[in-house]
């Protein structure tokens, strides 16, 4: 078991050099950089601002300075901002943070059950709608159901806030800020969790299909156990292993930010961020940033794969 | 010397009858299950109406008459019209062209480099499968839509004109699609190797070629054929983002997802619904058709691939 | 005295069981740990024993379906390791091997009629014009009607499948078939018209078969000399007859007597063995039986017992017999 | 003799498959003494473990009981409520099934697993209830309990496996074991070792024991009555002596001959030609016309009944129809 971790892990390490690598390349390749994209600056001032901040080295020098002093935590600075690109994230991935957690609670939560009653029930009404659910929201656009929402909630009921975090021009604090901020996440939350509720519950479901067919389901029944006994505790159990898995690859999405989402509701989240940082060619926080989910979602697959090791009886006894 | 079936049964006893062939059958299954079959005529309407729509349409796709613009759906305009006078229904049409062509094309791109990839993994095992494995990891360790971003970007930056713009669009797609897909045909070949009847191939002598062409390849396609069906619905819906963000397809030329960004301003969003509601429906409407269609695919080649 | 078609000395065949990059052998699973025996044309040589007895990786080695761990296999007089690609493609028309599990070893996606022909056309036994003469042919004589050679494997029950897998390696005319546990899967009254086919074909056409199987009672019906094995070795080689009228070693007494008879009134002296089948990751010193054996001493643990001839070619692995 | 245990009485369970209804238990009656071991056998699809399961009203999901009486302690058990089958299971009939590594939960340990029926049934407390699954675990000769009540299932060997299932349905002292084929799973030394096991509860315990296999052997050691079954049907029942002795109808003694046997030396088997009928939809005849030697007209139109014999065995074919013994 310690030996399949640590294998694992050195795995995953040449797996992050490796992705660090790509992703840098990438940006090697965007002509142009955000020294460009300021006209009103002479020729030779820009080479001497494109020197001061080295980008006019061969890439691979840029790459191994970059990755230096990634590795003592300087990301590097925000052009756009003015500031260090870690102080710059800091503040806004926590906006982003707090509606993906209460997004992921009510996902998890509703598919759980939804997932686990449809397959108890299958061939039912309950069953039935419970498809038809799931593929519906797995194939809404995100913008276009995020536009509707706002469009039935906020504009024509006006029953919901439909931008930003607070109302415009409020500077409520303590429990009247959060009382607001509450209403203003509650659209972005429901959105979010509609978008990924359809693949968890499906996911659910076929798990808890293919264990109540396995033979010590038919001996649990056989031994006389109350059929809630059977299902909650023998069935559930089986299905849930694999799915605490996916807990941990669900960790970047905590971090990344619903870029769109914020994007329609003017969300000060780190999504928006990062678009921004897109259209101004703010390179070192789009790069930091893109690492930064990247190595987030390395460190899910191994988690991943360390828990389900240690929870699963037959691997963890190898 | 032996019957098929006995005189016991009432099934008549089946003579020197060829059975159709799998391709059949999986159709006569397939037609059963009605949801698909729905979905399946509904695709081929969106594919009659954006192909050939356009050409019963009266109007030209780019000419913008000022006179009536902004118009509500009447009856000569079913649509309405948008703000630069174009007749909406008739940029609904065109727009459908370009997102399933790139839907499309984006999954052939995907198949074709994954199915490949991960056939040569799987088959040849060794150092060759470790590095394209590897290389499929760290691909797939960078998000989706990130990635596309930077690539939307690098984009804008080249100036590309916007016919060719479309081309790199199904390219970028299909660069995030087919690690995925890799590691799917990879997985079906590994397992299928360990079958039986793949060691009889060895038995009997057959050459590596026949063993991938007859052998390998015919138990591979009917996951492909899902996959592929899936990776149109995934590949429609991440164009239409990414065109909705500005980074995708770029006006002029419509598409489903940049015809939506007309409700980024709170006029249109508000009082011309007509603008953003059609698009954003002809997209929901296709990808559940395909997705469904893709299940009820799965049910009718394997049930035992229900996962 | 006829020749020798197989001559296998001293196969051993190891599994490492640490998966990862760290491989240590000292872990390794020796499912074949020293295996000899000779094959002579128009036998049917009967290799019995429980499972983890390495019996089926044996039947696959000497194949070379995989590679060995050492010792030899001489087909013909020529190392089967040692074969030009040329003469392996020869060695694959001669040998084949027939499967346990009828419902896998075809392929689901082909017709049988395909499935049959494919290996004749690849070798260039026969020309794409007659190869459904030729197949139409084979099936008949393993039982299979005409109108079976268009239709799927699916279509099938297990007996015919089993059929159609025989018609397969028979469609090369081969001269000598490994049978891995051929009729477990089946039923009794189809496991009989299979027995019964097999017999039929090795009578017409001089095959020699190494037949492995755990059901002694279809290994005494069918083959003419027999091997017991036990955790990856042999610990006793006789005639059929001789095997069955004077069984020497323990565990072959105690596996005759194990085997339940259809006869209520049959009166037996039963030998239960105590115990599980040991793990061959770490099998028990000395005789690898001992931990089980009735008769076990301290000399088991200690010695190997020497695998020698007790007289007109019986071989025995014990220390008391 | 003993009195009745079980009595089954026309039974019928049918599947609704895509291709038709079909009739895997089709009208089958036998009974079950105290302290007797019947042996239900015959091959793959003739409803042998679809008879064991109506019992226990297991049926898989796309399966029915449709109709019949089931007789056990006094009470029809087709008319029980969900609730007393329930409390019947595991307390007053245990089960045995054929794979033993995958009949048990593979994420609980195997005391978590013993321990259930002993609180459900018995309302034993858990450190009580542990107690008793050790000791019914050093009683069943599986040496040191107390290690075993802690391992997993993959931690143990096939036969080691279906001990444990034995010591699970012996816990709340049934009145009746039913095993479905337990050692057809298991290799041949480790199989005598569970047949002479149940030898011993059977002498201990006087419980009845329903065993369902398709190995005549197994059936010799260990049945007092023996119902040979073919598609869905009882073609043949009777006491184990008689039966083999001299067995009625044509499909056992086809069975019989079929079987190579040690020392009996034969050159070529007898073997019972074609394969078991497609179950759907089956005309009214003898299901058994086309591979029987002596198939008669009448046997291709109409269903023989189950008639008794002179010396008390029963067997449904028209070569005894008129109650004279061929």
């Amino acid at each position: 078991m310690k030996q399949y971790v640590l294998q694992r892990f050195l795995q995953m390490i040449v797996i992050l050099f490796g992705t660090s690598f790509i992703i840098f390349f990438l940006f090697a390749m965007l002509p142009g950089d955000y020294i460009d994209s300021n006209i009103n600056l002479t020729p030779q001032r820009a080479q001497e601002l494109k020197a001061l901040y080295g980008l006019d080295k061969p890439v691979l020098e840029r790459y191994f300075s970059w990755l230096g002093n990634a590795l003592h935590g300087d990301f590097g600075y925000s052009l756009k901002h003015q500031e260090k690109v870690t102080s710059l994230l800091n503040k806004y991935v926590w906006n982003s943070f707090f509606v993906a957690i209460f997004a992921l609670l009510l996902t998890w939560s509703i598919a759980l059950v939804t997932g686990v009653f449809s397959a108890i029930k299958q061939y039912s009404w309950f069953d039935g709608f419970v498809t038809f659910f799931v593929f519906a929201a797995m194939s809404f656009p995100s913008f276009f159901i995020s536009l509707l929402f706002i469009k039935w909630f906020g504009v024509d009921l006006q029953i919901l806030p439909i931008g930003g975090m607070i109302d415009t021009g409020s500077d409520s604090t303590g429990l009247a800020y959060l009382f607001e901020v509450g209403k203003h996440m509650i659209l972005p939350v429901i959105i979010l969790t509609l978008l990924s509720i359809g693949s968890l519950t499906r996911y659910f479901r076929t798990g808890m299909l293919e264990v109540i067919r396995q033979d010590y389901i038919r001996t649990a029944r056989a031994k006389g156990l109350k059929e809630r006994v059977v299902i909650f505790k023998h069935a559930l159990k089986n299905a849930m292993l694999p799915a605490i898995t996916l807990l941990a690859f669900e960790l970047p999405g905590l971090f990344s930010g619903a870029i769109i989402m914020e994007q329609i509701f003017n969300w000060p989240g780190v999504g928006r961020i990062q678009l921004e940082s897109v259209s101004f060619r703010d390179y070192p926080v789009l790069m930091a940033f893109t690492m930064f989910l990247s190595c987030l979602t390395i460190i899910g697959n191994f988690l991943a794969d360390v828990i389900y090791a240690a929870v699963d009886p037959r691997i963890r006894l190898k | 010397m032996e019957i098929q079936n006995t005189t016991v049964n009432k099934q008549k006893n089946k003579t020197m009858v060829k059975s159709p062939s799998l391709w059949k059958q999986t159709y006569r299954r397939l037609n059963k299950n009605k949801l698909a079959m729905i979905s399946l005529f509904f695709l081929l309407f969106m594919f009659l109406l954006s192909f050939v729509g356009p050409h019963f349409s009266p109007y030209i796709l780019d000419r913008t008459n000022i006179a009536d613009m902004n118009q509500a759906p009447s009856a000569a305009h079913w649509l309405g019209t948008d703000n630069y006078g174009r007749d909406v229904l008739t940029r609904l049409m065109m727009a459908g062209q370009i997102s399933l062509t790139i839907g499309i094309a984006a999954m052939f791109l995907s198949i074709i480099i994954g199915s490949l990839l991960g056939a040569i993994a799987g088959f040849y095992r060794g150092v060759v499968d470790m590095v394209i494995m590897r290389l499929a990891d760290i691909l797939m360790s960078i998000p989706g839509l990130p990635l596309l971003l930077i690539m939307g970007a690098i984009l804008s930056e080249w100036k590309v004109p916007a016919e060719y713009r479309l081309y790199i669009i199904m390219i970028m797609l299909s660069f995030v699609g087919w690690p995925g897909l890799a590691r799917l045909v990879r997985g079906q070949i590994l397992s299928l190797k360990e079958q039986p009847f793949m060691l009889a191939t060895e038995v009997l002598g057959l050459s590596d070629r026949r063993k991938i062409l007859h052998h390998l390849i015919p138990n591979t396609v009917p996951l492909l054929l899902v996959v592929a069906t899936l990776n149109v619905a995934g590949s429609i819906l991440s164009e239409s983002a990414l065109s909705f963000l500005g980074l995708g397809v770029v006006p002029p030329t419509p598409s489903w997802g940049n015809m939506m960004d007309a409700a980024n301003n709170f006029m249109d969003f508000r009082k011309r619904p007509w603008l953003w509601i059609p698009p954003g429906t002809a997209i929901f409407l296709t990808v559940v058709s395909i997705n469904l269609l893709g299940d009820g695919l799965r049910d009718a080649l394997d049930p035992k691939m229900r996962r | 005295m006829s020749e020798t078609l197989l001559e296998v000395t001293d196969l051993k065949k190891y599994y490492s069981s640490s998966k990862g990059m760290f491989k240590k052998f000292g872990d390794a699973v020796k499912a074949v740990d020293g295996v000899s025996f000779t094959i002579e044309k128009g036998e049917v040589f009967g290799l019995v024993g429980e499972s983890g007895s390495g019996k089926s990786t044996i039947g696959k080695t000497i194949l070379r379906l995989h590679d060995k761990t050492d010792g030899e296999v001489k087909y013909k007089g020529k190392d089967v390791f040692s074969l030009s690609k040329k003469e392996l493609r020869h060695l694959r028309v001669e040998t084949q091997l027939v499967f346990q599990d009828p419902f896998s070893s075809l392929n689901p996606r082909i017709r049988v009629g395909d499935a049959i022909g494919e290996a004749m056309v690849e070798h260039g036994l026969v020309s794409k014009q007659e190869v459904r003469e030729r197949v139409l042919e084979v099936m008949e004589k393993c039982g299979l009607s005409p109108f079976h050679i268009d239709r799927y494997p699916h279509e099938f029950s297990g007996g015919q499948r089993q059929r159609i897998v025989i018609a397969r390696a028979m469609a090369l005319n081969p001269e000598f078939i490994v049978m891995d546990e051929p009729v477990a899967a089946l039923d009794v009254s189809i496991q009989a018209q299979i027995i019964n086919l097999f017999s039929d074909l090795q009578r017409e056409n001089g095959l020699s078969y190494l037949f492995i199987s755990h059901d002694l009672s279809v290994v005494e019906h069918l083959c003419t000399k027999i091997a017991i094995m036990y955790l990856g070795n042999i610990v006793e080689q006789a005639s059929k007859e001789e095997l069955f009228k004077n069984p020497m070693h323990p565990y072959t007494k105690a596996l005759l007597s194990a085997v339940p008879i259809p006869d209520p009134t049959a009166k037996r002296e039963r030998i239960i063995l105590k115990g599980d089948i040991p793990s061959p990751i770490n099998p028990p010193s000395g005789c690898k039986f001992r931990t089980r054996c009735p008769m076990a001493t301290d000399l088991c643990a200690e010695k190997i017992p020497d695998y020698h001839d007790a007289g007109g070619g019986h071989f025995v692995a014990c220390h008391y017999v | 003799m003993n009195e009745m245990l079980l009595e089954v009485n026309h039974l019928q369970t049918h599947f609704y498959t895509e291709n038709g209804v079909v009739k895997a238990v089709n009208d089958v009656s036998f009974a079950i003494r105290e302290g007797e071991t019947v042996c239900i056998v015959g091959e793959s699809g003739c409803g042998k473990s679809i008879t064991a399961l109506s019992l226990m009203q297991l049926i898989p999901e796309n399966g029915k009981v449709e109709a019949g009486e089931i007789h056990f302690a006094g009470q029809d058990l087709l008319r029980l409520s969900k609730k007393d089958i329930r409390r019947l299971r595991g307390n007053e009939i245990g089960m045995i099934f054929q794979e033993p590594m995958t009949s048990l939960n593979p994420v609980f340990t195997i005391g978590e697993q013993m321990i259930e029926p002993l609180q459900e049934h018995l309302l034993l407390s858990k450190k009580d209830a542990y107690k008793k699954a050790m000791a019914l675990i050093t009683m069943l000769g599986i040496p040191n309990a107390e290690k075993i009540v802690n391992l997993y299932p993959h931690e143990l060997s096939g036969g080691m496996l279906q001990r444990i299932m034995i010591a699970i349905a012996l816990s709340c002292n049934p009145k009746l074991i039913i095993a479905d084929e337990p050692t057809t799973a298991l290799d041949v030394t480790i199989q005598a070792q569970i047949l002479d096991m149940l030898r011993e509860i059977k002498q201990e315990f006087n419980t009845s024991i329903l065993l369902i296999t398709h190995d005549l052997g197994v059936v010799a050691e260990m049945a007092d009555y023996v119902v040979v079954m073919y598609a869905g049907k009882v073609v043949e029942e009777g006491p184990v002596l008689e039966l083999f002795a001299n067995p009625q109808h044509p499909y056992t003694k086809g069975l019989l001959k079929a079987k190579p046997v040690i020392g009996e030396r034969k050159d070529r088997l007898y073997t019972i030609a074609g394969q078991v009928p497609n179950l759907v939809d089956l005309q009214e005849a003898c299901y058994f016309a086309d591979r029987c030697e002596h198939a008669m007209d009448i046997c291709r139109m109409k269903q023989p009944a189950l008639t008794t014999m002179a010396n008390g065995q029963k067997a449904a074919c028209w070569l005894y129809e008129e109650g004279e013994n061929r």
